[in-house]
């Protein structure tokens, strides 16, 4: 019996040993930068529209797995596959993400209060005092800020149309 | 599939290019009523306007500049007036309206005046390759990609060789055909001249073999220049292809996601070299092109040379109409062309060619589940492996599709051809590459908008701490303009960054 | 029949087709069985034509159940392949087994083996040798009980006796007798290998099959007939037969030269068993089989060196249906590392490299 | 030529997986993805390999001496965990996309009862050091062999249209009792 405990505590003790001693030599730096990613990645507009805060705490949720990939409609679909590749999930597992949406303002109904440019996080919105504004498609993300900002409720959000240049295949439905 | 083919893969459709071929092209069409010419003719950007609803117009007169990017000009294929700048119906697979420029012909067909014609090779290459782009050039093979940036691109590099492209494999099509046969002399002048363009040391015209009229009538024209050879090549599709014709004449591969470049080749299709030798010894810009109009619907199949923007039935008419509803009307060959939405559509600069097919030739079966026959990857062209491409295009992984060759995929539809389940791979692959450009935009723009955000930020923060700095001071010195500045500084800034962003 | 859910100007090129289908590929295979199935229908009598029909009928009837069951169209039966996977068991089956045999392997193979897979060109292994292996390991008494050809001689059974053979009583005494590759396992032990090829093996009557064995395989012959007619037709490429040939008579003539007490020749190898059928039928099976060459090539040869180890080394007298499996298990590793060398790059999926600059330098 | 036959045995006759029915759980757990089933494989394969090696050691030169045979279970055990602390620690070293790919399989190598199974097969055969070597390394690569031609079919099956009642775990259970039947073909060699 004391042979046995003996023997084992030998034993346990020198491979507690060998494995604390590893661990010193095969140490890892410890630190959490999957969310300082996921948040430079993010569009960081702080639109709110995940429902979160802001966007440092949406890339918290997101890290954690509180939040799925796709829960940003401005970042769209690009984004949730590049959140998805750092974390490790499989992207088809998730759902569709949102349209990417694009905001369009009415001319007949513009004013020009510049508050819409003022709000705009990505300074989308051109136009100048007392002259109809216009939205640059190209660094509109959708947040909607605009919408809130507008006293005229002239602006409205909706999916890009398809034309020649930007139309492509549908996807073969084959049985 | 011979061992002994210069080329891999390939496979051999029936041609049938006798309905077209030993008729001279028709050249003297009836001006229709109306010509419609969309801005959208050619790869990249769309041009841009510049004549007004109501303006009489001369033929050859440029009614669209290059818009940004890949682009060229529009002119105006015979003298009228310019009824509307309206949606049409496109030329296009999606059937979505493309903005045209419609002119109503006025019948005396007047020129633009035009300049003194002299002998080309005694100007500089520069000069010549800034004259194609004033003419509107474009590949006229198919990939309508603007002739002159490909000339540009040449000169950059040190071609050896210009490759005048020949092997027209597509069934049915006898543009080339036709074209080499009437009119031999202008196409190897065109390209001489396009040698003397990018200075390359030797012509080499690639013809497949099952043309031999073409052969002899481009072997004599080219027989007076040395330099300038006429090679054949067997034929099978898709020898037309740039890439498998250089493998086919030099042995050698163009790098993948490289260009011909490269290798110090360029090519140049036939038609191509034609309308640059109208335009640089006559001045005359792209105004028309010729088109095969075939297929068992059309009563009297024909090679004609058509204006842009002529409707495709008024053609079809002067084809003796069509003898029974087409199952699917295609715009280019069978096999890389496009179904078109209607014949009320216009023939563009890309049109090489109208089919107006029947249910027997386009032989389409709903598709069955693949087999994995493998007769895909047999007949790949590029050596790919089209069943797994599809396989994975189909789950929406389109990272597992590139891994088996989707972006080297030239889309030239000969898997699909003999696939026995008929399954239309060539669609996945569109789809798979929309959806991965789509991706590509998308994350572009995603960063664009980071900037963009930053940016303000940036400038936002700026601005509060030039606030603090100015409350600061106007607390020590108790002075009230002070703000009224500072609030119109900071209007002024925000609308400055605004007008710049739109430019980028 | 705009069956891809998209209009007409929505399909993409090409619009013209070569007129291959899979319907007609899969007949045509079943035509290339025929000569070896009548040959051996002629050899083993009624009961092997019942045993026949009765797999044949049970494929179809399976999956028919299946494609019911799955609310999937039973036009898809028209494309013949269940009939195919049936046909292809019972020829590998004795052909005197008793009809819960033929059957039940039937359902096995298209239930298990392929409907449970998603159906046609979805499953890994081959439905037919899974049967045939899955029949072997659990009924080893039944399928491996041979009768001798003998019904040019007046013992064979007329159709009723047939019935009774295949339905009831089984097969009665007398009329069994070991295959070459049975008496070789014998003679392995024994190392005895060289006395039977000089005693009861005969290599013309092993080619034409007059020999005991599974119904459709024993005539090499015919079996070769029917391969080379698919060869033909381009139906199948040479890579997977002849590097399944080719390595079998390379094996066997290496171990024959260097101890021929104890290892066959050659010609006893490729005359004997279903290897004719296996190189030419059943490794050949598009869905369970590499796409590209290379991969085609290593199928076979892999495929011949399993079947030789078993043959020479191995519990079982015959190894085609392990062989087979086996390899079909790599398949999706060789489909994924022997791609074809693609247009503008190496081996490796890079890009080539120019040989010369083109830059010009200005 | 004796420890090569012993060899090819543990790699396809008695597969350890297909044949022993031992390590069940990492292979249907970490064969969705052809490299994460490859460096589970390699990861068992070193803790197998050097687990059998360290088993015989122990075995042959504590607990037989000391008459401590009861204790064989408890301590084989305690080495494996140890060994497989140490393979976590390099992992996480030097490839740590493989280690969080591997996750929560990799220290569930310890309950793997492949490398426990090979471990005390080896004291019951009796095995000599060359052999207990021979036995681990052929164990490991039947192991590693089997993750890998499970993997790939798990790829293509994960494409495939397979009916919704049998998608998933399903359908590759099934595909490894084929491939276990497909192995009972070896039997009887060797």
């Amino acid at each position: 019996m004391f042979m046995a405990t003996l023997v084992l505590t030998i034993l346990g003790f020198t491979l507690g040993s060998a494995l604390a001693f590893a661990a010193k030599v095969f140490a890892v730096a410890e630190s959490n930068p999957i969310v300082e990613e996921i948040e430079a990645m993010l569009p960081n507009s702080q639109c709110g529209q995940c429902g979160f805060a802001g966007c440092k705490p949406a890339a918290e949720a997101m890290a954690d797995g509180s939040a799925d990939p796709t829960c940003c409609p401005p970042g769209g679909r690009a984004l949730a596959e590049r959140v998805a590749e750092l974390l490790g999930i499989d992207i088809n597992t998730l759902g569709e993400s949102a349209a990417p949406q694009l905001a369009s303002i009415d001319e007949s109904l513009c004013t020009g209060c510049t508050r819409c440019y003022k709000a705009c996080p990505t300074d989308a919105i051109v136009g100048a005092n007392k002259q109809i504004h216009a939205v640059i498609k190209s660094a509109c993300t959708g947040c909607g800020k605009c919408l809130d900002a507008c006293p005229e409720d002239c602006i409205h959000l909706g999916a890009e149309t398809p034309d020649l240049h930007n139309w492509q295949w549908p996807k073969p439905m084959v049985a | 599939m011979s061992i002994f083919s210069p080329i891999r893969g390939g496979v051999h459709p029936e041609g049938r290019k006798g309905d077209t071929a030993g008729q001279a092209i028709l050249t003297d069409i009836p001006l229709p009523a109306r010509l419609s010419l969309p801005l959208f003719q050619q790869a990249g950007a769309s041009a841009l306007p510049v004549v007004q609803v109501g303006e009489r117009v001369a033929k050859g007169q440029c009614i669209g500049v290059s818009g940004a990017g890949l682009s060229t000009r529009l002119h105006a294929p015979t003298s009228g007036s310019v009824v509307a700048i309206e949606d049409i119906v496109a030329p296009h697979p999606s059937g979505l309206p493309a903005t045209s420029i419609i002119i109503e012909p006025d019948g005396e067909d007047r020129w633009q005046e035009r300049p003194r014609e002299d002998d080309p090779f005694a100007r500089s290459p520069e000069e010549l390759a800034e004259e194609v782009e004033r003419a509107g050039i474009v590949g006229l093979g198919g990939a309508v990609f603007p002739a002159a940036i490909k000339l540009r691109q040449g000169r950059r590099y040190e071609i050896r060789t210009l490759i005048i492209n020949g092997g027209e494999c597509e069934p049915y099509l006898t543009t080339d055909d036709h074209l080499m046969r009437e009119r031999a002399a202008q196409i190897v002048e065109g390209a001489r001249l396009i040698q003397h363009i990018v200075e390359c040391y030797e012509v080499i015209i690639g013809i497949e073999d099952n043309k031999p009229e073409a052969v002899a009538a481009m072997r004599e024209a080219a027989a007076p220049f040395g330099k300038v050879e006429v090679k054949t090549v067997p034929a099978m599709y898709p020898m037309g292809s740039a890439k498998q014709l250089i493998q086919a004449l030099t042995g050698r591969e163009v790098p993948a996601g490289g260009r011909s470049n490269d290798l110090g080749i360029l090519v140049h299709n036939v038609a191509t070299a034609y309308a640059i030798q109208q335009a640089l010894r006559h001045g005359r810009p792209l105004l028309s092109r010729v088109l095969t109009l075939a297929g068992g619907c059309v009563s009297r199949p024909r090679n004609v040379e058509a204006l842009f923007g002529t409707p495709i039935e008024h053609l079809l008419e002067q084809c003796g109409g069509l003898r029974d509803t087409p199952a699917r009307l295609v715009m280019g060959g069978p096999m890389m062309g496009q179904a078109l939405p209607s014949t009320a559509v216009p023939v563009m600069k890309g049109t090489s060619g109208v089919l107006a097919l029947t249910r027997r030739e386009v032989n389409d079966q709903a598709p069955s589940p693949c087999i994995r026959c493998g007769r895909c990857v047999d007949a790949c062209p590029m050596g790919l492996m089209p069943v797994e491409m599809a396989k994975f295009a189909r789950a929406d992984d389109f990272d597992g599709a590139a891994e088996y060759g989707l972006r080297d995929c030239i889309l030239c539809g000969t898997c699909s051809w003999v696939c026995p389940s008929h399954i239309p791979l060539v669609n996945f692959f569109e789809y798979a590459r929309g959806e991965m450009k789509q991706r590509r935009a998308a994350a572009q723009k995603l960063e664009y908008t980071q900037r963009l955000t930053e940016a303000r930020n940036a400038r936002l923060e700026r601005e509060a701490e030039e606030k603090r700095a100015a409350k600061a001071a106007r607390a020590a010195k108790k002075k009230k303009p002070a703000r009224r500045a500072t609030a119109k500084a900071d209007n002024e800034a925000s609308t400055t960054t605004s007008t710049e962003d739109c430019d980028s | 029949m705009s069956g891809a859910g998209l209009t007409i100007t929505g399909r993409a090129a090409p619009h013209s087709h070569a007129g291959s289908s899979v319907d007609r590929i899969m007949l045509q295979v079943c035509l290339a069985l025929v000569p070896a199935t009548v040959f051996g229908l002629y050899l083993f009598g009624w009961p092997a034509l019942l045993l026949w029909v009765i797999t044949c009928a049970s494929a179809v009837a399976t999956e028919a159940l299946c494609l019911l069951l799955q609310d999937k169209p039973l036009s898809r039966l028209r494309d013949s392949s269940a009939l195919l996977t049936g046909w292809l068991l019972a020829l590998t089956l004795p052909p005197w087994a008793p009809w819960w045999i033929g059957a039940g392997g039937a359902a096995f193979a298209i239930a298990v083996g392929k409907q449970l897979y998603g159906g046609v060109g979805q499953n890994i292994f081959n439905p037919a040798m899974l049967a045939r292996v899955a029949l072997l390991v659990s009924f080893p008494v039944h399928m491996t009980t041979w009768v001798q050809p003998d019904l040019l001689s007046s013992g064979a059974p007329g159709p009723w006796a047939a019935l009774d053979i295949v339905f009831g009583g089984g097969i009665p005494d007398g009329v069994t007798g070991p295959t070459i590759l049975g008496e070789m396992k014998t003679a392995q032990g024994a190392g005895t290998v060289s006395e039977l090829a000089a005693g009861s093996f005969n290599w013309l009557d092993s080619l034409t099959g007059s020999t005991a064995g599974s119904l459709g395989e024993t005539s090499e012959l015919l079996v070769l007939l029917g391969g080379l007619w698919l060869l033909a037709l381009r139906i199948i490429s040479w890579h997977i037969p002849v590097a399944m040939l080719g390595t079998t008579v390379l094996l066997a003539a290496i171990f024959h030269r260097a101890d021929p007490a104890h290892y066959a020749s050659p010609l006893l190898h490729l005359t004997s068993g279903g290897i004719m059928l296996g190189a030419f039928f059943i490794a050949t099976d598009y869905v369970t089989s590499p796409s590209s060459k290379t991969g085609q090539l290593i199928f076979g040869a892999g495929c011949a060196a399993v079947l030789f180890a078993i043959r020479a080394w191995g519990g079982f007298p015959e190894g085609v249906g392990f062989a087979v499996l086996f390899m079909n298990a790599f398949t999706p590793l060789l489909d994924r590392y022997c791609k074809p060398r693609a247009y503008g790059r190496n081996l490796r999926g890079r890009p080539t490299v120019a040989r010369t600059p083109a830059r010009k330098v200005r | 030529m004796e420890y090569l036959t012993l060899l090819g045995s543990t790699i396809l006759v008695n597969n350890i997986v297909l044949a022993k029915f031992l390590g069940l759980c990492p292979l249907m757990g970490v064969s969705n993805k052809l490299s994460s089933a490859l460096g589970m494989g390699l990861a068992t394969a070193f803790v197998l390999t050097l687990s059998a090696l360290c088993g015989w050691c122990l075995e042959n030169y504590i607990l037989r001496p000391l008459d401590l045979g009861f204790l064989r279970i408890l301590s084989f055990i305690l080495v494996i965990a140890a060994i497989v602390q140490f393979t976590e620690l390099v992992m996480r070293k030097f490839s740590p996309i493989l280690h969080k790919a591997l996750g929560i399989f990799l220290p569930l190598i310890t309950t793997n009862c492949a490398v426990l199974g090979v471990a005390l097969l080896n004291v019951r055969e009796d095995h000599g050091l060359g052999e207990s070597l021979i036995y681990g390394l052929g164990s490991a690569l039947g192991f590693s062999l089997v993750m890998v031609i499970f993997a790939g079919l798990r790829e293509r099956l994960a494409l495939a249209e397979v009916p919704a009642t049998f998608a998933g775990t399903p359908v590759a259970l099934v595909t490894a009792g084929i491939l276990s039947l497909v192995f009972m073909g070896f039997g009887g060699m060797l």
